[in-house]
């Protein structure tokens, strides 16, 4: 009898597997166990996870690690990924044109045109022009309803702008009725004297003029060519209930782009550039151009450039090496919009911004596993050898999985990296790592939602969502209700919550099927896209559909969604995938380690 | 036999009129109604426990001179869902729009 | 001083405007109307909407119908459209292999696998191996928990089928608990002996072995083949709360693909094949490919081909015409998936069947609108003259809405079709003709939902929506919520409305935010691809981004988000557009009537 | 003092076991709790109404021999949500059903 341990270091998580060889030289599995990652992957911190694993693993059995006949390690990818962000538009507002203010309580409903005058310069006007009344916090709604319904007398009001949310209070007080856009912060930016038009839909709907260029056209009687520039006022008042836009002689608001710099993908022979400007989409489909990428660049001086630069120098830290001994291998980008506050509004009136979200791939220097080894064995007593190169550890655990046969793939969703490998029928095995997986997830959701909190993002991403309706109850993302028996802290009250462990409120507006949305495409970005490349990159001619079953592994096939998708997809090329079940009982971890362990006997 | 109107319980006795005017004004921004109910000298969790127990909506706020608190049917007598302790009058426009936002059922406003 | 009227008549809609030439022979606009057509468009029927809707604009004016000194009519364009659907796979289980049955109310949690075995039969075995218990709805709750009670002493289960909706009842008289399905319509059609799993999800959550092919594949031990044959029944699994799946011996799900047939798209030199199955996409792709049609055809005794064949007699007896007249000259497909019932299953289930709908467009010859202006001279005793080709007139009629510049385009989103015309500095028109408008989204909607009731789709399409959260208040789509005074009735309890002048539910189990998908989305489908192909069929050397400004007329740019789809679309080729304003006031109605006066006094 | 738990309360006098029986059963199978309680002899319309005010959720049953039906706080005491005219089992259960999916705001089953 002899007692072997395999162990899989990963990026994220070490995962150990127990088994014992009897005499006749037959392999039977004890039990396995996994913990967080040590230290940085190929790093002599490793041990300490490794050694409390194998200790958890070995407990059952009564046994210690020192009375373990051999230790075998996996022969570590050289790889490891980053993830950043970068907005590639920006809109600017030029003089005081508000756009998009969406007060939650304004008051009345209609539509109102005239000029800006302040509620304090009433007596000075006689004429017969229509007016846009503008009333700072410092009056009160009673003060300002009273001094509206006496001018009234006088001239002519069409619409009321106040910079307290009093909308609803001074509207009840009004003889004749206004419709009022309340809650703008800064009315001191707000000019006198030029023509503005306040907007509010009735309860329930969206406002229909001010979000139409020929009907912002028609109140202000603008020329063709003002009416061209008042565009991205028109679009970003889309779904808004209601709206206020001023006519500033030089306002104006652009969608500016910004110049996110050009990305260089160098081949063996030849390099091809990508603008980021023109989006993921394009950038993906540069890069399926080079064939054998050796490095990627981005211009110098340029947000890409040093977005890539900082990557670099994380990733060289991380692996103790130069700089210049950095290669970007892969990258995954990934169009996304995030809001981000106008530059030059006037009621903090925020946009959503496009962006561009990359993963990048770096591939070192054979990692010093080596060492790890050396410590390994010199810290445990126990003989100590690396046994096997990653991918083709993982295809042998994974091919434990019922229902599987040859030629099988796996594609191991981890944290900064998907990687796949392909086993045929004689035994060959053709593998690859691409940039982008569960980390990338965990930002664009972070980023989607405004929420810069990747502690929250990473538990939207793992756990369902409910909308807490009342002190005592919610209702869950698939529309079912829990009642609970004590009230619920007021601080969920209304609002959406991710079901972790505890429940965790989320701040903000977006509502439960916005950031159910998110989630889901976020996912489908990510993993859809690389399963796709991946699966192209190791199938025979690029063929996909030659490969009969696909097996998920790793953290991010834990993901309550990502395997279904995964399945839906690929069945479209007639292949069977879906969550591993390493030995029938491991669920989609420990493949490696398992791997490991059937390769010592059997090879 | 009426159609109870959904409506916040305000019930109140002796209270700072000004304070009980941002509270009112606080639901009516939000567009909600109210009722006020003069009561006799009473504790002021208890007036808050009648108030909500009152209310179709199970809201109901007390005010008893610069004490007001707002309370819903779910809680305990003694732990509303929210109690003010200073005579700043936003705090009782706050209340005022956070028992409003209670029957809308949007989540409240902080400080 | 002369009196004049304009008049349109729609597919649809009949509009009418009225003016008065001065003696200097400058127009002024007094009124305008409209009311539904009557009759098809082109034959004798429409005067009566005609002089119905001239009636109610010389209304105001005090003025009778044979006061005008003449009647302008537009030279319709001779295009009708249709709309259908044809669903192109279909779901077919041989045997009693259940998929896909997700009760409201199962028991318990957890997954069990066992032998099928009927209550009745419960004393016959003595055997340990595992079953899952089916009992009809002829026991009650009590009798069947008391059963699996006692049985549990001497037997293995490891899960429970009931036909009655009792799943929570029995479990909860369960002294070991156990998953609890529910609701199983057809028991009998279960087959005794074989295997069965039976999984029930935590509340809120959705079950991960059964639609994962590998779960099922470790729980009833398949082989890779039997494996892949499971592929669909996985599949149509995810997302449910529970689930059974039985292993029967030829047990399979099949999704087959109807022999849709094949389009034939007939240039003036050559024709292009597509078939249907391949989906609406190839399809469009293939018309591109033929530059001018003349004729599409489906295959002959295929259902595409009798789609077409009933939509070329229906449009043959609308326009008098013999069916060898007829030929569709434009055809818009789309993608759509469809509940439809699973044929074979056992417990109602139902599927998501993909479908293609179509709309296609046929040009008659010249529509007979000399006899209707004969008739309506007749009639009223007024000259009446044909006087302008309706897109002609339209993009003049566009003109005068604020904002707008030559080059302009029109989009006339109508019912059946959609039109283009663009007007150049020249005074050169060009026009167009395009299948789909209206009419299809709202089929989509209906078809999409399952509702079979086109009134209730087109009140989904046109009004926003609410769910009815007490019988005092509903909340908008938008996310306000609404109060009441008096109660609602109990039929609106809970459910999705539509918030039409009255509110109507929408039965059925689609959720406020699916339902508002698929609405956004049919209109998606529909206008914006219909937006592009028409723009650059019209736009000089196909170059969209040539046309400075578009305005959007008729019925469907009523639509309170159409338009706004079509300005975000629009906006990123540089395109001004939103609804139009006739004459700073009409809104997108009345472009050709107001067109045929200009040019009466123009021309 | 305590917290109250959200029941549907269901005030009976003299009622048919087997039916209050199939009430209940239809709450059980949705999931939610009730309480009963054992009334003097009232109109089932007043039972039904003080029910409905007894409950937390405001939604209560009553049940008097053969008669029954289901009150909610916003309804008329005559008018009721539900009221049984038969008695065939099936319809009691639904009531259960139906009052239970009031409470979990989902949709009535239809018979
Ligand atoms: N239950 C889960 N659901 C979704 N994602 C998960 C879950 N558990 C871990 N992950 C994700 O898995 C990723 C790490 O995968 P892992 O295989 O442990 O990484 P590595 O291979 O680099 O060691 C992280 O992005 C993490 O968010
Ligand atoms: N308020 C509205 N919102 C959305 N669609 C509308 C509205 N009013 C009419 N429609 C749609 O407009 C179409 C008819 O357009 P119309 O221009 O009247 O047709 P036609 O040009 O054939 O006479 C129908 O599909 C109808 O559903
Ligand atoms: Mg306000
Ligand atoms: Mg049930």
């Amino acid at each position: 009898m002899k007692w072997i341990a395999g162990v899989d270091i990963g990026n994220s998580t070490t995962e150990v597997c127990i088994g014992v060889i009897s005499e006749k030289g037959s392999l039977q599995f004890v039990s396995s166990n996994q913990t967080t990652t040590t230290g940085t992957k190929g790093t002599q911190e490793n041990t300490i996870g490794v050694i409390g694993a194998l200790e958890k693993a070995l407990h059952s059995s009564r046994k210690r690690v020192e009375d373990l006949d051999v230790i075998l390690l996996n022969e570590a990818a050289p790889v490891i990924g980053d993830t950043a962000m970068e907005t590639i538009t920006e809109t600017i507002i030029t003089e005081s044109t508000m756009i998009g203010h969406n007060p939650s309580t304004p008051g009345g409903i209609g539509l109102g045109t005239g000029k800006i005058i302040f509620i304090e310069d009433l007596d000075s006007v006689m004429n017969q022009d229509p007016y846009i009344i503008v009333a700072s916090k410092m009056y009160s709604y009673e003060v300002i309803a009273d001094k509206v319904n006496k001018a009234r007398n006088k001239i002519n009001i069409t619409g009321v702008i106040l910079q307290a949310d009093e909308g609803v209070l001074v509207y009840n007080r009004l003889e004749r009725k206004l419709p009022i856009i309340d809650e703008v912060g800064y009315i001191e930016k707000i000019p006198r004297g030029v023509m503005a038009s306040v907007e509010v839909a009735p309860p329930g709907q969206s406002i229909q003029t001010l979000s139409n260029p020929y009907g912002i056209a028609s109140l202000f009687q603008l020329t063709p060519e003002e009416t061209q520039r008042i565009v991205p006022i028109a679009k970003s008042l889309v779904g808004n209930r209601s709206a206020v836009v001023i006519k500033t002689p030089k306002g104006e608001v652009k969608e500016k782009k910004i110049d996110a710099g050009f990305l260089y993908i160098h081949g063996p022979n030849h390099s091809v550039e990508a603008n980021v400007d023109d989006g993921a989409e394009k950038i993906m489909v540069k890069l399926e151009e080079v064939k054998e990428i050796k490095d990627i660049e981005g211009q110098q001086g340029t947000n890409v450039g040093n977005m890539l630069n900082k990557m670099k120098e994380t990733l060289a830290t991380l692996t103790e090496q130069r700089v210049e001994q950095i290669y970007i291998q892969d990258l995954l980008a990934v169009d996304t919009t995030v809001p981000v506050e106008i530059q030059g509004g006037i009621a903090g009136e925020t946009c959503m911004e496009k962006a561009v979200g990359i993963a990048a791939m770096v591939k070192t220097h054979k990692l010093p596993m080596m060492r790890v080894a050396e410590k390994l064995q010199k810290m445990t007593g126990v003989h100590t050898k690396i046994a096997g190169v990653e991918a083709v550890m993982a295809v042998l655990g994974a091919i434990t999985t019922p229902g599987t046969k040859l030629p099988i793939a796996i594609l191991d969703l981890g944290g900064g990296s998907t990687d796949a490998a392909l086993l045929n029928e004689n035994g060959m095995v053709q593998s690859i790592h691409l940039a982008g997986a569960g980390q990338l997830v965990t930002l664009l959701i972070s980023e989607e939602l405004g929420l810069k909190d990747l502690y929250l993002a990473e538990a939207i991403k793992k756990y369902p969502l409910a909308k807490v309706e009342s002190l005592f109850h919610i209702r869950m993302e698939n529309g079912e209700i829990r009642f609970y028996d004590e009230p619920l802290h007021p601080k969920y009250y209304g609002r959406v919550v991710v079901m972790a462990e505890e429940m965790i409120p989320i701040e903000g507006d977006a509502s439960m099927e916005k950031i159910f949305q998110i989630r889901r495409e976020s996912k489908k970005k990510v993993f859809i896209r690389n399963a796709i490349r991946a699966l192209k990159k190791i199938a025979p001619k690029q063929e996909v559909r030659t490969i009969p079953n696909v097996v998920l592994v790793g953290g991010s096939a834990l993901d309550f969604e990502i395997p279904e998708m995964i399945l839906q997809e690929l069945s479209h090329y007639k292949i069977v995938s879906g969550r591993g079940n390493i030995r029938q009982q491991e669920g989609p971890r420990n493949a490696v380690a398992t791997g490991l362990l059937m390769h010592y006997v059997g090879g | 036999m009426e159609y109870r109107k959904p409506m916040i319980h305000i019930a109140v006795y002796n209270p700072e009129k000004e304070l009980l005017e941002e509270i009112t004004a606080g639901i009516e921004e939000e567009g909600c109604l109210y009722e006020i109910a003069y009561n006799e000298d009473k504790d002021v969790f208890d007036l808050g426990w009648n108030a909500a127990h009152n209310s179709l909506l199970g809201a109901g706020i007390a005010v008893k001179g610069y004490h007001a608190l707002f309370q819903c049917v779910h809680m305990k007598k003694n732990t509303p869902v929210f109690l003010i302790n200073t005579k700043e009058k936003k705090e009782f426009r706050l209340l005022g729009s956070n028992a409003a936002r209670y029957v809308k059922k949007i989540p409240f406003k902080a400080r």
